[in-house]
């Protein structure tokens, strides 16, 4: 076991898979030769050289779209985008041809292809670099959607997304790459691996469940340790992927404890939030002591001002208010 | 050739266009019937494709759209007849001629016009998405300038590899103006990706004519800025459309090079079938079709000394062909999967 | 009062509003000479020359683009999308930049801008042609979503888009064109419009409560009527706006019928009746007497076979069944 | 000038451009201090402006991305100074100088920097979204290219409306590779817009030289197969930037003809504040510091007879204005609306 970053367990991951797979290459704006926006791709180049990390220009549309027609004919494409925020000038070769290519073929084109790279809000960066698309990628049949929230979940996701014969959008957390956790040795074999599509519960509790992915799983432990304090038991479970959703992971923890906060970084409406509250209330209801309560960032593009910006994003003061409405408590 | 155009209204959203002539001549093309003949009898094949799939449409036994490549046959049968099997090709909506020059059977594509479980994609994809993994044949993309990058992708996969592929892209001179396009362009051109650029120039996006889509109305010269090279003529000689698609296919094998050609050629149906083209003139397609590539394909084959009986037996062996298709299509089950594809597991 | 088509009332309604306002103007392929690929602006480069209905080559990222500029300096413009299925190649165009400027110029420059076109799937077109993006656009802060199901509304609600100061994403139906409504002579007043952000209740019922927007409206009151034969009273609500969603009134309807059906043509995942769903379970959860059923399309990108494409969409008869088992009946 | 250049070493990804050298004689161009005067005191300021908040930067008192355009100066400046108060102008991310150019004050924009209710807009947008109705300036753009459009849609307007005004678009040489880019060029093109294209290429897209991400290193030449004129110089003499810019600018007001124009330049920073810029060798920095556009600047507005005493003068003056401005920015209170402008009523 080694404590290792976030950052680092994405590296090893493409970095073992790399090794393990000469089909497998990366390709994104400043992966090479600087190493990576967010220093992820560290030292890939100099281990694979330029022919398997592609630094490309800014041309995500085409360098997504190179990605699907290399994973037509056999390669297994890592695309990095330098963020997701990008990935909307490219959202066209995600939705329309990786996502459906296998199916439109009748079967016969799969697409291995792992689209990454940092999602959601970093500091400051305004509204064109702060957003949380999670939902627009979940919503489409024939993506996989993939969102660790520690070091140990992005090392055995992403080895696993990248040997998955599907299109996966995986979205890391642009404010984790710093935090650590416990990461096994690699064995070669497929403990190594996370399966794509099982939930984790990241603390246990009976009295309220709290339903978060990517970041929002430390604020919402941060909020269980706080509730602890009073005595109230909160039970975190971490979808980790989005589609496809563990649902019955989830409906279990809240049939087990009756009450559930769901808790994203992005928009309100049509959040992801809404679908996970959806399934919710479908397999739980008659289980359901209250409402379910939904906290996300308010309904605004990124504001640029560090206040303004704390006060748009949840914190951990809003996921305990929340918990209190729904334990009646206030 | 003298080309048929429209009228140009000043205004400020007719632009002023800098007309480029073609550098193209029309002398001959050497060829043999051995060459020829194959090569006229896949148009043909392919014209009568199309038009008995004109005819199941107008009775409602084909739906949703249908781009038929009538009178632009020359380009995608000369261009498939400069490739090997082991070649890549990528294609628009307008696909069903690039699939059978690339190999896909008759059957297989009035099956899946038909949305049977037999069809070439089993009845999932339709007109626009033929798919055939046994021919190399990438695709057919619906969305305008999307499938550039993937043919620079597949191109990629083979420069990756070094397995000598080559990759062809068809797209029309609409797509000229979209992102993808110019992204294709340039990724291809900075990583020497082995791809060649067909845009086949047929004068029209769905009714919009080339001079109010391009402020030059010679798509080839995007080339210029990007150190590619580039070549430009008339799709009316499969021969021609052969050899100098060849060259560009050389130039790409051997040296990764890529080339951006434009053919010169004209549809002569409208858009889908559901665009009765009123914004062309009855002299326009006139004109274009008294040049129809088909008719010159046949008389050029006698010119060189088919016989004719040889000619009408190969006729008659298409006619029969097409009609197989048909009644294939006609007589096979309905397609019944749509859930198994979505993930593969 | 005429019965007029949908696709007449949208005409009308540009014609309308062009002859009133200078500054707006229509730009999208096929939308002058050719009168439109849908025939909706038929006759309207007639009437108002290349000016101001303008034919763009195909780059919708581009022309979405000019749009947004134009509109930043005091046009208004109408851009056509031949079908929102291409609007994917412009999405980064209206969310990053028509949603966002008002806010990062901080409430400068408003952005008084249409995006229309058909959407959601037709008959037969494939899986890349065959979308239902509403969710993605009304996840946006900043856009207003509006997907009128009538002539009626139609022409009210692209009236009131047209004059609205903030981007309006106007998603008409493209299987819709032909349904005709009685549409009352236009006074030149405000009861020409029809306010953005107000439900309509398409039919009164007193035993269950179905949501549905657009083509899918049409699909309930199908289904109300087969139902009505049972005894059982439908109420049909058409939100008519997704963004902002008129919850008030949706709620008014849950909580007096006890009962909701969510119908929409999409996928299921993250689509906007999820939202909704979260919506009625958090201010009705106390009213419901059953768990909300949400009917969708399946979630597969669509087949092309007619057989298949019925199979995945949903129909009346499936709302029929969602209705039963919200009643329990079966 | 000789340019610098980092190795290239042969690989799949690096290709094996087509260097084309610059067409630009470096001969001085002729002013007097009246006009050279007040353009080296908007570049001083701007230089002094982006320091000052490079020290905020590190004080951590301003937050996020922040891209200075130190270097690059005489662009903005040189630019600005060709067109009138009721010309639009758009930009990236690295925009203050652009800004402070077209009439934004200090103040306003180092409020901004510093997340202030005082800030050109309220604090709201931040170093890359600075926006100014009062001067026309349509903002600050953080998603590559995407703007290019937005300007393309100003100069639309313009047009539509006959009010004779033009747009200058700013980008940089890497932003060329993108969609939006080749859209809203061939757009300008097509419908000849008034606006003028500048392509501020300073070598480098992030840690990417020229040479990594272009098939051949001219910007300029993608203008070619749109017809639309197009220009190409080095940006190191702001009056010869004003000069070239008034040209293009000329030609758009009286024609309504856009140009593509690119100003070769350097950032003597790294991309942004986050980033040490060690892809570049100290030399090449070097190398192109000694041409510090500012510098050069300075001494000719001595060579043309402005005394010593006068530009001593303006740069205290000049230093009193961005000191005034950091204590407004850093007494100013905090923004405090940002529900306000989601939805205009
Ligand atoms: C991005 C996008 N925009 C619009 C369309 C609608 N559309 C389909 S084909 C077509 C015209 C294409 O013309 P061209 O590229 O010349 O090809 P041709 O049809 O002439 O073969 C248009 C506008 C589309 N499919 N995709
Ligand atoms: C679509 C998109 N892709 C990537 C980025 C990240 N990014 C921001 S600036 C930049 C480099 C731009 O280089 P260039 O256009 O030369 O402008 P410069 O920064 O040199 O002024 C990149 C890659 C972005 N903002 N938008
Ligand atoms: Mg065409
Ligand atoms: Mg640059």
């Amino acid at each position: 076991m080694a404590v290792i970053s976030y950052r680092e367990a994405l590296n090893q991951a493409m970095r073992e898979e790399m090794d393990r797979d000469p089909n497998v290459f990366v390709m994104g704006e400043e992966v090479g030769h600087y190493n990576g926006a967010y220093k992820v791709t560290q030292g890939l180049l100099q281990r694979f050289s330029e022919r398997r990390i592609v630094d490309a220009p800014i041309a995500e549309m085409g360098f997504a779209g190179i990605g699907v027609g290399a994973a037509m004919v056999g390669l297994r494409p890592i695309i990095e985008f330098m963020t997701f925020n990008f990935s909307l000038v490219a959202i066209d070769q995600i939705v329309n041809n990786a996502a459906k290519i296998f199916q439109m073929s009748g079967g016969q084109y799969n697409i291995p292809i792992v689209f990454r790279g940092p999602s959601g809000p970093a500091v400051q960066v305004g509204s064109q670099h702060s957003q949380a698309l999670e939902s627009y990628y979940a919503h489409v049949p024939g993506l996989k959607v993939v969102m660790p929230s520690t070091a140990l979940d992005a090392k055995g996701l992403l080895k696993s997304a990248i040997r998955d014969e599907n299109p996966v959008v995986f979205m890391e957390g642009e404010t984790l790459y710093n935090t650590t956790w416990e990461v096994p040795e690699p064995t070669g074999g497929a403990d190594d691996l996370i399966p794509i599509g099982v939930a984790d519960i990241k603390r246990e509790g009976k009295d309220i469940t709290l339903i978060a992915w990517s970041k929002m799983v430390w604020t919402c432990l941060d909020a269980a340790k706080v509730l602890a304090e009073e005595g109230i038991e909160c039970e975190v479970v971490d979808p980790r992927t989005l589609r496809p959703l563990d649902v019955p992971t989830l409906v279990e923890s809240v049939k087990k404890t009756g009450r559930c906060v769901i808790v994203e970084i992005g928009w309100p409406v049509a959040g992801f939030g809404a679908e996970v509250a959806y399934q919710m209330q479908r397999h739980c209801m008659d289980s359901l002591d209250a409402p379910i309560e939904r906290v996300t960032s308010d309904d605004v593009p990124m504001p640029y001002a560090k206040n303004l910006e704390d006060e748009v994003q949840p914190q951990v003061k809003d996921v305990v208010a929340a918990v209190r409405r729904a334990l009646y408590l206030e | 050739m003298g080309r048929v155009r429209g009228v140009v209204t000043a205004s400020m959203t007719t632009p002023d266009t800098k007309r480029v002539e073609h550098e193209d001549s029309h002398e001959l093309v050497e060829t043999t019937p051995a060459e020829l003949g194959p090569l006229y009898r896949q148009m043909l094949a392919i014209r009568r494709l199309e038009e008995a799939s004109a005819k199941a449409y107008s009775q409602g036994k084909i739906g949703g759209f249908l781009h038929l490549i009538i009178g632009q046959e020359a380009v995608c049968v000369g261009a498939v007849a400069a490739i090997e099997q082991k070649d890549y090709v990528v294609a628009t909506y307008r696909e069903h001629g690039h699939a059978y020059a690339k190999g896909v059977s008759a059957r297989a594509i009035m099956a899946e016009l038909y949305g049977k479980k037999t069809g070439v994609v089993k009845g999932l994809g339709g007109s626009m998405h033929i798919f055939d993994k046994a021919t190399n044949f990438l695709g057919g993309y619906g969305i305008v300038g999307g499938h550039v990058p993937i043919a620079a992708g597949a191109a990629f996969a083979s420069k990756y590899r070094g397995d000598g592929a080559v990759t062809l892209c068809f797209f029309g001179e609409g797509a000229s103006t979209i992102g993808g396009f110019a992204e294709g362009l340039a990724l291809a051109a900075l990583w020497k990706l082995p791809v060649v650029l067909i845009c086949e120039n047929n004068q029209y996006s769905m009714g919009t004519p080339v001079y109010r889509s391009l402020a030059v109305e010679d798509v080839s010269l995007r080339a210029l800025a990007h150190g590619m090279p580039r070549d430009r003529f008339d799709g009316d000689d499969v021969v021609k459309v052969k050899r100098r698609i060849a060259e560009a296919v050389e130039r790409a094998r051997t040296t990764g090079e890529p080339t951006l050609v434009e053919v010169i050629t004209y549809r002569f149906r409208g858009h889908s079938m559901s665009d009765p083209g009123l914004y062309r003139t009855k002299d326009e397609v006139e004109e274009w079709k008294r040049r129809d590539p088909l008719n010159r394909c046949r008389q050029r084959l006698l010119d060189v000394g088919m016989p004719e009986a040889e000619l009408t037996a190969m006729e008659e062996d298409v006619k029969a062909e097409i009609e197989d298709a048909v009644k294939f299509a006609e007589e096979s089950p309905p397609a019944d999967e749509y859930m198994k594809y979505v993930v593969k597991e």
